[in-house]
């Protein structure tokens, strides 16, 4: 089996950033995607802090303490980029400015229900941040996590069995086994490595149908340095 | 006689008195006024109620008040600890010392900016069908469900900011904006803690938020 | 009698502006209070198009045609002035951010509903613009306005026959013959021309309290150009 | 490909159609797209929905596409002529040829607001007790009396804006700002008439529209 790692997995989802779209990528995993994107693509990066146009990290040396990315990552702006307030930030969210945003997850549901942000962890605060924003009003949203969790538990779900994000919001999931389309008619796997597909119904919480033209899942080699 | 916003630092935080709701400026590691926050330790008011977006934020003072026993209650976005060991705000919430209102980021921004904009309420669709608006309104415009949020008024904001002229006018650095004008807009008194106050008044190209909305400046 | 011209009654309008105080003057009359300020105070005026911090009118040849307030005049602005959009200014007027406006009326009632904006004029639009966010947000709402029409019929009233702009508003009307509180117990004439009680009475349209300080109403002369 | 939003001015309006909502900037004698307006005028669609603080201001074209008979209604906050005989809009308005929703220029500029920023109502205290908010539903908060607004989106903006770049960043001259910003975050088509063109990308301290808002941009 040729399972995607989990950098592989940002790669195949930035593939699908398409020239011009306004992308907002979650903190953590999704983040990396910039990393991937296609090189005929020109996307302009929101951060729920305000900054449209992020640009690559900073160098040490050259970083500026208050120039910051919503995961408190010290960045570099692109060339015509501006700063606004909090308020306009999630006015431009809440009002549909956002083409795509990519985002981490713990469930999803054949519905397109999101549970990405309370893993229910006892004895540690919640932390919602922006997360129901970009999943209820991102005019598409795509999600990046393993096909199950680490116990082998599967996370494409009938039904999300930790606490809402958003209901039926996403619409593609990309794992480490997979890209999944949500559609009226459930889960529809339209890319999947080589495990075959009763494996991979297996490890999915609820009934997959397969496109037609269903494909192999593959990516170019990433090292992952943990 | 002339606008004149600035004062001593010692006095930055005169008549803020117990059972005050404070805004607390910051967001992904910008923006935070720890020197007004520990002005704010320091004075001792108790009963507070920060509205601030993280509770528990690396580079924010705001744990001080916290582990000072001097806050009710906390309206925040993030309210996880960092290590191991369970933040100072999540002993005290855990114990059912400190009440805690979870509110997704951009409803807690837009509630803050109605609070300023003299809007009582409005609806959003962010939160509807999850426990963080549970009891909340909610109501049908065209094809989609809304829940209804209300506005957050304050007594108290410290906002962090570069610059400042003595008429309050502020500028800030990059993505140290964040919360400071919907902050500033919504509480009684407004007061910015900033790297330097220009002797000059500031052009008005520079301008991000109008003295208008602050009260008190402190160079820190 | 020593009734005030209109630009006296602005004369004393303005007199009762005090230091630090964020201002609204209405189009028209009202804006004319800025001429005669007291020499110690300092004020921030505010236009609805988003001038914060208006200053004098421009000269012919420095004038810039995008730099004018909400009555379209070509203005200046002060030092430390800014300009924000629409939506700011307004949510400053509507959030309590206007200390004081002073309003030109048709009608005011005793329980300080104010008509201003509406004369039911034949075959004319009407026109709304401000007015109803001012009077109903600042937070304390003035009104300059001649005492009784051309007809000489009254404008102080027990109720306003006119459309109204917002209730329960007015707290001062400064009028050519008195200077009238509007009070919980109705109208209280603060100052007065030497018309006699009886006289401003019969030119009232609803019950007058004097106050026991009543003073006379004087001011500077001022001439008017028509 | 790099993002470049400028074209040709005979492009400006491409796809605008009969029965569009269309926005038009410009209050107090700034701000007013009227070389947009008169290519709306010449494009000639119909049944439009006008969007426009004034339906009278001297200083805009809007009279003309009221004259040309392509409007089916107005929003605005004034529609009164400076004439002694009507204006277009108001010998129109009176035969009953063309509707008018006057609204107050607050809940004018909150409701497009509201429609760009995804909130599909508020509440407001202006208006309450008024013959302009009739029929409104009205609801209490604390001791006051509000009534609730609904957003306003449109399917097409005209901005007149002084400077842009290829990404579509504005800059405004002076009160040129006003309806500007809030009026391309509702509209689905965002097009401004500027100016100049800057060759370099507009440096983030003069942006005051960012370019994620506007479709296309024209000099003029």
């Amino acid at each position: 089996m040729s399972a995607l790692n989990r950098l592989q997995i940002t790669w195949r989802a930035a593939q699908d950033i398409t020239d011009g779209q306004v992308v907002n990528l979650g903190i953590g995993l999704p983040v990396h995607c910039s990393d991937y994107l296609r090189p005929e693509v020109d996307v302009t990066l929101q951060s729920e802090n305000g900054v449209i146009g992020v640009g690559p990290l900073a160098e040490k040396d050259k970083a500026d303490t208050d120039l910051v990315d919503a995961g408190s990552r010290r960045i570099t702006l692109r060339p015509g980029a501006s700063i606004v307030d909090s308020s306009w930030s999630f006015a431009m969210i809440r009002g549909g400015h956002i083409d795509v945003t990519i985002l981490g997850a713990f469930e999803v549901a054949q519905n397109g229900d999101l549970a990405n942000w309370d893993m229910r962890v006892p004895n540690r605060g919640p932390l919602v941040g922006g997360a129901m924003d970009l999943a209820a009003c991102a005019r598409e949203v795509r999600v990046i996590m393993e096909h199950v969790t680490r116990k082998g538990a599967p996370r494409l779900l009938e039904r999300c069995a930790l606490p809402l994000t958003a209901v039926k919001c996403v619409s593609r999931v990309y794992t480490d086994l997979a890209v999944v389309d949500v559609t009226p008619q459930g889960f529809v796997v339209r890319e999947m490595v080589a495990i075959g597909r009763e494996e991979l119904q297996a490890r999915t919480g609820a009934p997959l149908t397969f496109a037609p033209d269903c494909k192999p899942l593959t990516a170019p080699p990433i090292e992952v340095a943990d | 006689m002339p606008i004149d916003k600035r004062v001593e630092f010692a006095r930055a935080l005169d008549g803020v008195g117990d059972g005050a709701t404070v805004f607390i400026t910051g967001f992904g590691g910008a923006g935070f006024p720890n020197k007004l926050i520990r002005a704010l330790r320091d004075k001792g008011p108790k009963n507070l109620t920060l509205v601030v977006n993280s509770a528990t934020h690396r580079y924010s003072l705001t744990h001080e008040l916290i582990a000072n026993d001097q806050v009710r209650k906390v309206i925040c976005t993030a309210a996880r600890g960092h290590d191991k060991e369970p933040s100072a705000f999540e002993t005290r919430w855990m114990a059912g010392k400190i009440e805690l209102e979870m509110v997704p980021q951009g409803s807690f921004t837009e509630r803050i900016r109605a609070g300023g904009a003299g809007i009582p309420a409005f609806y959003t669709p962010v939160g509807f069908g999850t426990e963080l608006t549970k009891g909340k309104e909610v109501r049908r415009f065209g094809d989609r469900d809304y829940v209804m949020e209300e506005a957050i008024i304050g007594d108290l904001a410290l906002v962090r900011a570069d610059i400042a002229d003595r008429t309050g006018n502020l500028v800030f650095n990059y993505a140290q904006m964040n919360f400071g004008p919907v902050m500033a807009t919504a509480a009684k008194l407004a007061v910015a803690e900033v790297r330097t106050v220009s002797d000059d008044l500031l052009p008005r190209e520079r301008i991000q938020l109008p003295g208008v909305y602050v009260d008190r400046v402190v160079a820190v």
